[in-house]
């Protein structure tokens, strides 16, 4: 048996509780949503380009402590990324980057992910 | 009174894990009998049933029809070839389901209900999909989580093929009036289509009592082993009706161009059968009969009654389903204000090893009624203590603490 | 080379009785390590998959997955998304047939063979009958045992919707050329439906040697529990295909109007599956691979071979299917003039506790070819010795003096 | 465990090897034949009634020791009873007369009661 971790890292708490990039872009170039149906968490997001490196990003929706922490911490590493390094993220990536929280939960983390890469293909990338 | 420290040995999951096991709605743990059986099959028994002309073939054909004897006694069924042996409670809906299509000359409205179990909702909804014959409607839920059975009557009519409902609702806990909907539906003609599963692990049915046509239930959810359901049906019904599904076992003889089929329930059951697990949960039946159903019942009634108690008092909480003191089947869904259900059960498990439900239960549509995103559930079995209750009171007015006052909305 | 005196250590019922089982093509014997890791899911785990967000549920759902991967690489599958667990062969089959009906645009012909086991015809059949989408249509047997390859190349046509055949026949005991036969379906894109329920307990399988779309077999018949089958499907197919049944687990996304699938497997696995059956199959596949599937084959060769040549010697005896060194799975039917295979099966089992097969074996349609109202059969696994076949052998002598000279015509 | 049986009783393996009642009757009442689909077993059966008592009956088939025995056996009960009286023969009663050969192949042995059960209710009784 692993040793279980505490409820959630202090981070991505933090995150949760204090959204980074919450909100709408007026004028986005990609914009895609998505839903968990197992739970109803729903996250958009939208994304602007500036050549070929993502210049603004901002995610809006519901859900729990996870899937919103990771939306955060998301948008602020793709921030500035190029196209193809972003679609190169992955669920391990952003796992890391929250404190690798259980993976009974990994649909909750990369349900922010996963509208990443939808918006992000929609651009061809 | 059950004796829950006596009866807590007897789960070796217990002893071999700290744990507050409350999710005892989607499965049960398993008691040292029924894990002896298994292993006594195994190991002294082993052979295909029906066919064998051998000893030991025998031997494992009587252990199991003696099982079936047991789950046909278990729920006062007339005989034991009214008992159906299948995977689990939804293959049994889909048998049903299918062979209704195939058989029934009425054509018309399928009615189930929106507090029912994907399981009791799309097996219907695929035949009706596929066939022009059926057509799907869904008998509403009143505010107060109960079946509306005015919308029920108007709902019915000579025009009815089949009602399928719930039992118990698996996420509401709402005890249906089984009677009640099984008389209405047999004045206008329709087969009856009971979905047992959360009705069978702690209340006594007998057959003689609802008359309902058929009755499906898991041998999961009540200490028995994994792979197995029952599919009961009144034997002049299974006699007529065709099996959807073909295989061995199943004819009396076959030719290139005809089939005889052999009388039910082997006729709905091609192919070998899960025997282990069904002489596993005949040790089931008889350790649920040994610590007597009446007790049981009694037993999880007490601890959803604390637990639905203790719940209302918490601020800032909504539970769905019957209110206080109302009659409730073992479970207790809720939801903590500006607390994710998700993250409530990764919550209580990382604190105490409490292990509850969280997300939709499969029963998405009684969300959409309900206007949530998902609920976060509790549900109680033989082995649970009015401990395992506070302890879980405890972990969620911890958890409101921990994360309370800020929502992801 | 196999060391039989040990591996019959391995099994408790060898221990427990006095017994030489050789119906070994119905279903086995369990291994310890089978029976451990079954008596281990029930002491230490037993949560339900996929739903629950606790650690109990997670290390089952862990346990379970695990187990889904060694069945895929045990067959070569790309990717454990193209196995879906039934509750046995049979059903893996039904599965096929019904979603094929519906997922079909061709109408056509479907093809199975005249050595088809019940399993392999009746759900074929069941549809043929109940759609206008499918013809049935028997690819013949020679008068050698084997395929008729030329009757196949006939009713072959690129009207073909699909071609379902066993691996090897479970009375014949022919190996068919699946090779070849899955080639020529494909030259008229007709499907691929691989019967493997005889070929799977003793032959190694690689699907990307043989290329079919879909392949079925029994986890009972190859040391693993009761109730576990699998059927393999490729995954762009099982993608493409609707699930023909309905319930939890399946879903993403169910409003009262719409449904959206989740990818397979679990689309086609509706309803809690057969948890611990799966994890304990995962040991029998262990276990198998510990004493090696080339071992095991020329095992069970070398004691097909010693019976069919000591039989061969006894006089007014007809053996059915290939001669005497042609390649043959595992098994050997056959008939002694003036004793009636129950007679026989009844004998033996009295005289020397042998167990063998006696009927029709599901195998209706090829006994009409055969001429024969039935047979008697022995099936050889990983614990059967040269002095089992040799005991059988005289057995088959012995009841012959006693029965024979004399018979019911 | 049960004790096993001799292969068979001595008597049923006589009746199987010189069987009683075999062959056709000229002019019969009633008649019925029956296969045991699990085996090809077949009996078919003919009788004549006088008044309401069974006056002659034939077996005629093939099939295992068990169901050729039976049926020799069986048309020996039969005869002379009452169409009340031989409807009421049930398959224990045959197994006795038997020796009680073991359950597995209760189907062999209840072919033949099958067959004249059937031939019966054709007259009505
Ligand atoms: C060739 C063949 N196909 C299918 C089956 C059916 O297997 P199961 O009874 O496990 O569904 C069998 C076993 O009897 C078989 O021998
Ligand atoms: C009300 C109800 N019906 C049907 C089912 C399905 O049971 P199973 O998964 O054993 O098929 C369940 C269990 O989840 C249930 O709660």
């Amino acid at each position: 048996m692993e040793n279980k971790p505490k409820i959630y890292n202090q981070d991505v708490l933090h995150h949760y509780q204090n959204p980074h990039n919450r909100g709408k872009l007026d004028d986005p170039d990609f914009s895609a949503t998505k839903e968990n149906p197992n739970c109803g968490d729903r996250i958009s997001l939208q994304l602007k380009l500036s050549e070929d490196e993502i210049s603004e990003v901002k995610f809006d929706g519901h859900g729990c402590v996870l899937s919103i922490g990771a939306a955060s911490i998301l948008t602020q590493m793709a921030m500035g990324l190029r196209v193809s390094e972003a679609s190169d993220l992955t669920v391990d990536d952003l796992l890391n980057n929250m404190g690798n929280p259980g993976k009974m939960r990994k649909d909750c983390v990369s349900l922010a992910l996963e509208v990443l890469k939808e918006a992000l293909s929609q651009s061809g990338g | 009174m059950l004796n829950v420290e006596d009866v807590k040995r007897d789960f070796p999951v217990l002893k071999n894990r700290d744990l507050i096991y409350l999710d005892n709605a989607a499965t049960t743990l398993t008691p040292e009998p029924v894990i002896q059986s298994l292993q006594e099959y195994y190991k002294k028994l082993g052979a295909s049933v029906h066919r064998g002309i051998y000893q030991l073939a025998n031997e494992t054909t009587e252990e199991f029809e003696r099982a079936r004897n047991s789950i046909a006694d278990y729920i006062g069924a007339n005989s034991p070839r009214e008992i159906v042996l299948t995977k689990n409670c939804t293959e049994g809906i889909n048998v049903i389901a299918y062979s209704l299509e195939r058989w029934q000359e009425k054509s018309g409205k399928v009615l189930v209900t929106e507090m029912d179990h994907h399981s009791n909702i799309l097996p219907w909804r695929f035949i009706a999909n596929g066939s022009k014959k059926f057509q799907l409607e869904y008998v509403e839920v009143t505010k107060e989580g109960r079946l509306d059975i005015e919308d029920y009557k108007r709902k019915l009519s000579p025009e009815t093929v089949a009602v399928a409902f719930p039992g118990i609702s698996n996420v509401l806990g709402t005890v249906n009036p089984i009677k009640e909907v099984t008389n209405l539906a047999h004045e206008n003609d329709a087969l009856v289509i009971l979905d047992g599963a959360q009705w069978l692990p702690h209340r006594a049915f007998d057959l003689s009592e609802y008359g309902v046509d058929f009755l499906t239930f898991s041998a999961h959810k009540m200490l028995g082993p994994t792979g197995l359901g029952v599919l009961y049906g009144r034997e002049e019904l299974l006699r007529m009706m065709p099996p959807p599904f073909g295989g061995g076992e199943m004819v009396l003889n076959v030719t290139r161009q005809k089939v005889k089929l052999t009388d039910p329930p082997q006729k709905f059951e091609p192919g070998t059968p899960p025997i282990a697990q069904t002489i596993a949960f005949k040790a089931a039946l008889d350790y649920l009969e040994k610590l007597e159903v009446s007790q049981i019942k009694d037993h999880v009634d007490n601890l959803t009654q604390r637990a639905v108690n203790k719940l209302s008092k918490i601020p800032y909480i909504d539970i769905y389903g019957p209110k206080e003191g109302e009659p409730r089947g073992g479970l207790v869904s809720f939801n903590l204000e500006g607390v994710h259900s998700h993250d409530l059960a990764t919550a209580l498990d990382s604190l105490d090893n409490i292990a509850i439900r969280a997300g939709l239960h499969c029963a998405q549509p009684l969300h959409e009624v309900l206007e949530i995103n998902s609920s976060a559930r509790v549900s109680f079995y033989v082995y649970n203590s009015n401990e395992d209750v506070d302890r879980f009171i405890a972990g969620v007015k911890e958890v409101k603490t921990i994360l309370g006052g800020e929502n992801g909305e």
